[in-house]
């Protein structure tokens, strides 16, 4: 197993806003979260990456509990993610932004810092080597001198892939990687999903667009109320009675 | 309302000066702004006024006639400000005299002085001052030695032998109260109660003098600046203490009563002599003009100030030199000894090896509602 | 009922709006389509009074709103539910509806009355009604800024891109609402993303692109146009 | 963000400024208030490198320039260590009180930060003036030796003073500027802008706050104790929060998080403030609202204003470049 | 047991200053998000435009004290439209250092304008009252009963009034509340006048039983800072509870522990509470 939860729980004062929720997560695979409005998937993303402390169960990676580790260490075993509402460096253009994301790949200290050591020029150069690279992947080259805040929304989620991309992970998280995009710009961004996953990169994300996400995902995981109702294929899902009642609705393929 | 903001017109007395007679500048650096800046104002107003009557006539040296001009600077109580100001003074003004009413001022002019030659005015009563052997300071109040004595002997003969000490929290308090305690206790008296209170962030007075009350004391030990002092003293009577005070030096019984409207709230307080009620010969004259002048009666420390420029001419018209600060400052015991009677506020007959004033001290204390005079042996 | 005429409005030297006209009738709903950055948010907070156009008039019921400020803009009857939602984060879900009648203020019987019809509309606001508003999920935030503006009883509201983040349920049942809203005599100016279902509650809409209009028309021109339905409706 | 290389210009045209002043004035006051100035500017490269580039308001700035101060003053004075050793155990000593205090101080965030260092500073300052068998309270620290000499070196001199405060200072510059253009920096500054996103981007925040903040605590404590060995009497205000608010006001006037600023501002500021002397008691009356209309006018500082011009040419370029992009 | 009861009425007294002061100074701080400096020269303002009033004008205490409310109220919304108003857009240390350039100007302004000397202000309730043992003047009675009577008020406007609801709505997001048709401006604007009014209140109350000069803005404000921090920053009964819990720990502290630290007292209470709850004790939950 990859990433897996084991009755997995987050209280909130009197609520649970993820209750005894067991998943896992297929390696190499687009994995998805889909639920109503405060289902609690965020807050599951959340206690996976270290944001919260799980009131109880766990936060299994590679067999390895890491539910107690804190989000910067969690980053460093490869585990990424993106927020719900882009989070970005406002000020600082796209390349300014995406270099740091890989600074917890490097290890020179204050010493190289002020010596500038070799080490540092080193890790420095890889740190732009890496910035470019991504932010190519992901096709933002042209504008890499720009204010992040000058970019539109769906440029702003191209970054915030780019920055996760940078930290050299192996699974990536994504919050609503799509959310105020138009349908054609969302049909770019997927097909930038996609990318990642052949190379090879672990994705699960949610979303609330059923389209993307039939045609993205291979494995689902519907949350309510902070439980798993259901899970599997998006074929299941699309048939399960449980889901459209509390989620899907009528037009369920909208 | 009190526009009392005494403005010296430096810049056009000094252009003006040039053209006509010889000008000697006279340095202060003082706190002018912020929370000191009463201490500060008091202390420049009696140099301000001295230095007016002196430019009246103008003073003589080697057959030349100089006036005085005042230059002075804030520095906001901070030691570093006060050194910055001296080298702006020295050097822009070529000041042989630079004035500074607080210890750390002081301390930081120290340093470089005797290098640029000038006399530090110093208004401390930390002994420690002229203790560290710098050859041009001169400092001017009297140390709390001479009171503690006489306070002693008059407070445990009327109230009895219990004392409760409250004295602020500076150094001059916490000194004073090193120094009067042993003696208190020596003369058989017992130490009931023992705090200490901080103006700078008490807002009220009740929490503490209950619990000093609290210990049945005869006589309790304060002081500060007047008007919180008076404030404390208030507060003790409503709150039912019918005993006496000591009335640490730097709080001054006249300037008490304005806080506490009549003497009858002081009564049994022992302090120094306020200045307006001291038999110096130069009081009666200097507290009218002071008065007329500032609309507020003097204290010590402007009466100081002003007596000690005239002392400082004196010494220079002795010295037969205006610029070079060491003869001036071996010249100052003839300044005293050539200090005019009706120049005398204070009455001081010489300066020690140190660079302090000798001064003849008075001791004062309310009774039935009066200040008099408290003989000392 | 608001006219826009030649309205520009400026970030700095940037024009985020270029020159546009808009027409908004009584009773409508009209829906503003474009790209993200097209500028589609700018006109709104024009509208309300946020930003104050660089030149142009922007007009509503005959009276030129261009230099009032943004309460008198609801004061006149226009409310906008903005995009990133400007709720209290510490104040209760229900104090943040209650505040949403603040031109009401004076009339409590028909807050209360209106806070019902709220709460019918989005149950789960009720549930949460003493909770936090900024403790909410991201799309229960949502609601309550839909239900805020809707508590002011607007003759026009302006609401941009309020199907974001909402599950697929919730977004059909706001579309009903919307229209029922409308129904009800509110006038709607909507900016979204799902043009599909936002052009199919509509009669009239405007296509954004680097801040000026390309294409206008009534839904069915709209709906039938190849370029727009290829961009915004993704079939 | 102003680009660095500007930035490298301007300071390395004031320091050729700086090290020719002496040859042009024999105003020995001036040497004095420069110096000082120099001083100044160290300990407020150190509040920048916490408020500049972490984001982090300490308001207990002051309250480390006095445990510096005090610490090379006590080191000197009472324990008679050598000069030069107590120098350096000063800043030593000053950044371990620092890391202790970070370490509680840094779990709390925002203005929770600002008034908790608030409060910090301020029993910083009574504890040096209660702790009088230590400190000797408000009687104040005399006697602080001058550096001692290095050879044929002598520090007596105003001029020699003036040199040797520059060249901690340089030292400080180019200590910083390196700090700030490397990886560590940019975590800093990532941290700045947000610290969920950092967090999540594998970069330790609790780490690098604190590290931050230690390097504030050492300049802090390198420039106090030069302040101890040029001014060489110590009263416990020099801890007090009017100073760390003197400190605040050299960075904001110059420009808070860009390298220039800590210079620019404690120049303008102080010379400033000695130039209104003349105005007596209406100094504060004028400084205090031409402090309010700079901040107004100039929210940025100086190099902010200096800069946003060149920065308004380049947005436009942006800009243009995004519309062209649009357009294919 | 007696000096107990003594203490706990002295600790009330002082208490009730200090959460008046603190009040104003968390509801300006929900308007700006930044502590502001300026308020303790408010303060001392206040303790000015009333002593004038009563000495200079023989105007009566409680005409005195209104006429100081409306003047410091004024002020402070002055200080807002023309300082704070400007700068609110730009990051938080800006308004704080604009905060301390109006602290500079007020302090040098009251020296210039009333001089650098203590004043007394005279209070027509000077009698000292005993009662079981307790000892005080009225003016303390009034000073504790006024002030709960301002903040039981202050606290059923904002509760209760839609117009106060505003004040809390603003703090928290500025466009949200134009976008509700609230006159934000004008909103601020109360607030500053509200937060002036308190000081003012809180001055006029005091001075009698302490002095008027231009430092006495110092002695409150600080503790004000650490009540709102104890409290919780922007919380109305944080501050009020704050404010007595801080009046009660001096006043105990001094007479148990030692006086001469009771100061630290303060300092000490609220590291401790910060470092075990950042937030402070009535901090809500966020996000
Ligand atoms: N920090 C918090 N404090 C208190 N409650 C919280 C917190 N974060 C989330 N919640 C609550 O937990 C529940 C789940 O929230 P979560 O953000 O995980 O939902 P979600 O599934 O991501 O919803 P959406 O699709 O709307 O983003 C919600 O009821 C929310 O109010
Ligand atoms: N405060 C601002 N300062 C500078 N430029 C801005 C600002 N707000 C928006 N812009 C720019 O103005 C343009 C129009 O933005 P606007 O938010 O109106 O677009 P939109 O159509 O609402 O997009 P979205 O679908 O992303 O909400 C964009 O290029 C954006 O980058
Ligand atoms: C009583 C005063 C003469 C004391 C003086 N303020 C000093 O600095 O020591
Ligand atoms: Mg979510
Ligand atoms: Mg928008």
């Amino acid at each position: 197993m990859y990433i897996e939860t084991k009755a997995l729980s987050k209280q909130f004062g009197g609520l649970s806003a993820v209750n005894n929720v067991d998943f896992s997560i297929d390696k190499g695979k687009i994995n998805a979260i889909i639920g109503p409005n405060g289902a609690g998937k965020t807050t599951f993303f959340n206690l996976i990456s270290g944001v919260h402390k799980p009131t109880s169960g766990q936060v299994m990676f590679k067999g390895k509990d890491i539910s107690t580790l804190p989000a910067n260490k969690i980053a460093e075993l490869g585990v990424a993610r993106t927020f719900q509402t882009t989070n970005l460096f406002e000020k600082s253009t796209v390349f300014e932004n995406v270099v740091v994301g890989h600074s917890l790949r490097t290890q020179s200290n204050l010493w190289d810092a002020i010596f500038r050591t070799k080490r540092l020029k080193q890790e420095q150069d890889q740190s732009n080597q890496k910035a470019l690279e991504v932010i190519s992947f992901v096709g933002l080259s042209n504008i890499a001198d720009v204010p992040v805040a000058n970019l539109s929304q769906e440029e702003k989620k191209r970054v915030a892939f780019a920055l996760a991309l940078a930290t050299d992970p192996e699974i990536i998280f994504l919050d609503e990687p799509t959310a105020g995009v138009n349908p054609d710009e969302t049909e770019e961004l997927s097909a930038l999903i996609k990318k990642m996953a052949q190379q090879g990169i672990t994705i699960c994300l949610i979303e609330h667009k059923m389209k993307m996400i039939m045609e993205l995902a291979h494995k689902i995981m519907v949350l309510n109320y902070g439980e798993k109702i259901a899970e599997g294929t998006p074929k299941q899902i699309n048939q399960n009675e449980e889901v459209i009642r509390a989620y899907l609705g009528g037009s369920a393929s909208a | 309302i009190d526009g009392n903001t005494s403005n010296n017109n430096s810049s056009d007395s000094s252009t003006k000066a040039e053209t006509e007679e010889k000008v000697v500048n006279i340095g202060y650096t003082g706190p002018l702004s912020g929370s000191a800046a009463l201490y500060g104002e008091n202390t420049l107003n009696g140099l301000e006024m001295a230095a007016e009557e002196i430019n009246e006539e103008g003073f003589e040296v080697n057959g030349e006639t100089y006036k005085l001009n005042i230059v002075s600077l804030d520095d906001k109580y901070l030691p570093n400000e006060s050194a910055s100001n001296a080298k702006r003074l020295v050097q822009e003004n070529a000041t042989p005299i630079i004035y500074t009413p607080h210890s750390g001022g002081i301390a930081a002019l120290q340093v470089f002085n005797e290098q640029e030659n000038f006399i530090i005015g110093a208004y401390s009563s930390e002994p420690a001052i002229t203790e560290q052997g710098n050859e041009l300071t001169v400092r001017i109040p009297p140390s709390y030695h001479g009171y503690v004595e006489p306070f002693t002997t008059y407070s445990m003969e009327r109230f009895g032998n219990k004392l409760a000490v409250i004295p602020p929290v500076t150094q001059y308090g916490q000194d004073w109260a090193e120094e009067l305690l042993p003696h208190w206790e020596e003369q058989g008296g017992e130490v009931v109660h023992k705090a200490s209170v901080d103006f700078a962030k008490e807002t009220d007075f009740y929490t503490l003098l209950t619990n000093a009350l609290e210990s049945d004391p005869d006589v309790i030990f304060l002081g500060g600046p007047s008007e919180p002092t008076a404030n404390v003293v208030n507060q003790a009577r409503q709150l039912g203490f019918e005993g006496g005070f000591i009335i640490m030096d730097q709080a001054k019984l006249d300037e008490m009563k304005r806080i506490t409207e009549t003497y009858d709230v002081l009564e049994g307080a022992i302090g120094t002599m306020p200045l307006v009620e001291a038999d110096y010969p130069g009081v009666p004259a200097f507290v009218e003009k002071y008065t007329e002048e500032h609309g507020i009666e003097p204290g010590s420390e402007a009466g100081f100030h002003y007596v000690s420029l005239y002392i400082f001419v004196e010494a220079m018209k002795a010295a037969g030199n205006v610029e070079d600060a060491t003869v001036i400052r071996e010249h100052i015991q003839d300044g005293l000894d050539a200090l005019p009677e009706d120049k005398q506020v204070y009455v001081i007959p010489s300066i020690d090896e140190n660079g302090a004033f000798e001064i003849v001290t008075r001791v004062s204390a309310v009774e039935d509602g009066e200040i008099i005079g408290i003989p000392i042996d | 009922m608001l006219e826009l005429n030649k309205v520009t409005v400026k970030y700095g030297n940037y024009a985020a709006v270029n020159n546009i006209n808009i027409q908004v009738n009584q009773g409508g709903i009209v829906v503003l389509l474009g790209s993200n950055g097209a500028g589609k948010s700018t006109v709104f907070r024009a509208i309300s009074g946020l930003n104050k156009p660089a030149s142009g008039e922007i007009n509503f019921e005959g009276i030129a709103l261009n230099g009032k400020s943004p309460d008198k803009i609801v004061q006149a009857g226009i409310v906008q539910c903005a995009e990133d939602r400007k709720l209290f984060p510490r104040m209760t879900v229900q104090d943040n509806l209650i505040m949403g009648a603040y031109i009401h203020r004076k009339t409590k019987s028909r807050i209360k009355q209106t806070l019902k019809e709220v709460y019918e509309l989005f149950p789960i606001l009720h549930e949460k009604r003493h909770h936090m508003a900024g403790s909410l999920s991201g799309g229960q935030q949502q609601m309550v800024a839909i239900g805020r503006a809707l508590m002011a009883k607007p003759k026009l509201m302006l609401l941009d891109e309020p199907s974001i983040g909402l599950a697929p349920l919730i977004v059909e049942q706001m579309f009903d609402s919307i229209q029922q809203i409308n129904q009800e005599g509110t006038t709607i100016l909507l900016a979204e993303q799902n043009a599909n279902a936002a052009l199919n509650i509509a009669n009239k809409g405007y296509v954004f692109e680097n801040g000026g209009i390309v294409v206008e028309g009534p839904k069915e021109e709209l709906l039938s146009n190849e370029e727009v339905r290829k961009a915004y409706i993704g079939a | 963000m102003i680009k660095n290389n500007t930035q490298k210009y301007i300071v390395i045209g004031l320091l050729m400024v700086a090290i020719l002043f002496p040859l042009f004035t024999q105003n020995n006051y001036y040497i004095h208030v420069m110096t000082l100035s120099f001083i100044w500017m160290i300990a407020v490269y150190g509040l920048n490198i916490l408020a500049g580039y972490t984001g982090y308001l300490s308001l207990a700035h002051a309250g480390f320039f006095a445990i510096g101060a005090y610490a090379l003053g006590l080191l000197t004075v009472k324990a008679e260590v050598g000069f030069w050793l107590a120098l350096i155990l000063a800043p030593i000593i000053t950044t371990i009180i620092g890391f202790g205090i970070g370490l509680i101080a840094l779990r709390t965030k925002e203005h929770f930060f600002a008034i908790y260092t608030l409060c910090v500073g301020y029993v910083i300052y009574l504890l040096i003036d209660k702790w009088d068998s230590l400190t000797e309270g408000v009687r104040g620290l005399m006697g602080i030796p001058l550096p001692s000499d290095i050879g044929p070196i002598s520090f007596e001199s105003n001029i020699a003073q003036y040199y040797f405060i520059l060249i901690v200072l340089l030292f400080s510059i180019f200590v910083i500027y390196r700090i700030v253009n490397s990886i560590v920096g940019k975590k800093l500054i990532a941290i700045r802008n947000s610290e969920q996103l950092a967090l999540s981007l594998g970069i330790s925040t609790k780490k690098n706050k604190l590290l931050a903040f230690v390097l504030s605590t050492f300049f802090a404590g390198l420039a106090g104790a030069l302040y101890a060995s040029f001014i060489r009497f110590l009263g416990p205000d020099i801890g007090s929060t009017n100073i760390t608010f003197d400190l605040l006001m050299y960075l904001i006037v110059g420009g808070i998080g860009t390298l220039s600023g800590p210079i620019i501002g404690t120049l303008l500021v102080v010379w400033l403030s000695q130039n209104l002397q003349f105005l007596q008691d209406y100094r504060m009356l004028i400084f205090g609202p031409l402090l309010a209309l700079l901040i107004i006018f100039s929210p940025r500082g100086i190099v902010g204003m200096f800069s946003s011009m060149k920065q308004n040419i380049q947005q436009k370029r942006d800009l243009r470049q995004k519309q062209l992009k649009k357009e294919a | 047991m007696e000096i107990l009861i003594q203490q706990l009425f002295n600790g009330l007294t002082i208490g009730s200053v200090y959460s008046l002061v603190a009040l104003g100074l968390t509801l300006v701080y929900g308007i700006l998000h930044v502590p502001n400096f300026a308020h303790g020269a408010i303060y001392m303002i206040g303790g000015y435009v009333t002593l004038t009033m009563m000495v200079y004008l023989g105007l009566s205490y409680w005409l005195s004290m209104l006429i100081s409310v409306l003047v410091v109220g004024t002020l402070a919304l002055l200080m807002e439209r023309l300082i704070f108003h400007p700068l609110r857009n730009s990051i938080s240390i800006n308004s704080m250092i604009a905060a301390i350039g109006m602290l500079l100007f007020l302090e040098a302004f009251a020296q210039l304008f009333w001089g650098p000397d203590f004043r007394e202000m005279p209070t027509p309730y000077n009698e000292v009252v005993n009662v079981f043992g307790l000892t005080f003047t009225v003016q303390r009675i009034l000073i504790v009963v006024a002030a709960i009577v301002v903040m039981i008020l202050l606290y059923a406007f904002l509760k209760k009034t839609f117009i106060g609801r505003t004040i809390i709505a603003l703090s928290q997001n500025r466009e949200g509340a134009f976008l509700v048709g609230i006159n934000a401006n004008k909103v601020a604007m109360l607030t500053f006048f509200i937060a002036g009014a308190l000081a003012a209140i809180a001055a006029s109350l005091t001075s009698p039983i302490n002095l008027v000069f231009p430092g006495m803005g110092h002695l409150v404000i600080l503790k004000a800072f650490v009540i709102i921090i104890i409290g919780g920053m922007g919380s109305i009964p944080g501050a009020i509870v704050g404010g007595y819990i801080l009046g009660f720990s001096e006043s105990i502290g001094a007479t148990y522990i030692s006086s001469d630290y009771k100061d630290i007292i303060a300092f000490v209470l609220l590291i401790i509470i910060l470092s075990i709850k950042p937030n402070g004790i009535f901090a809500k939950g966020e996000h």
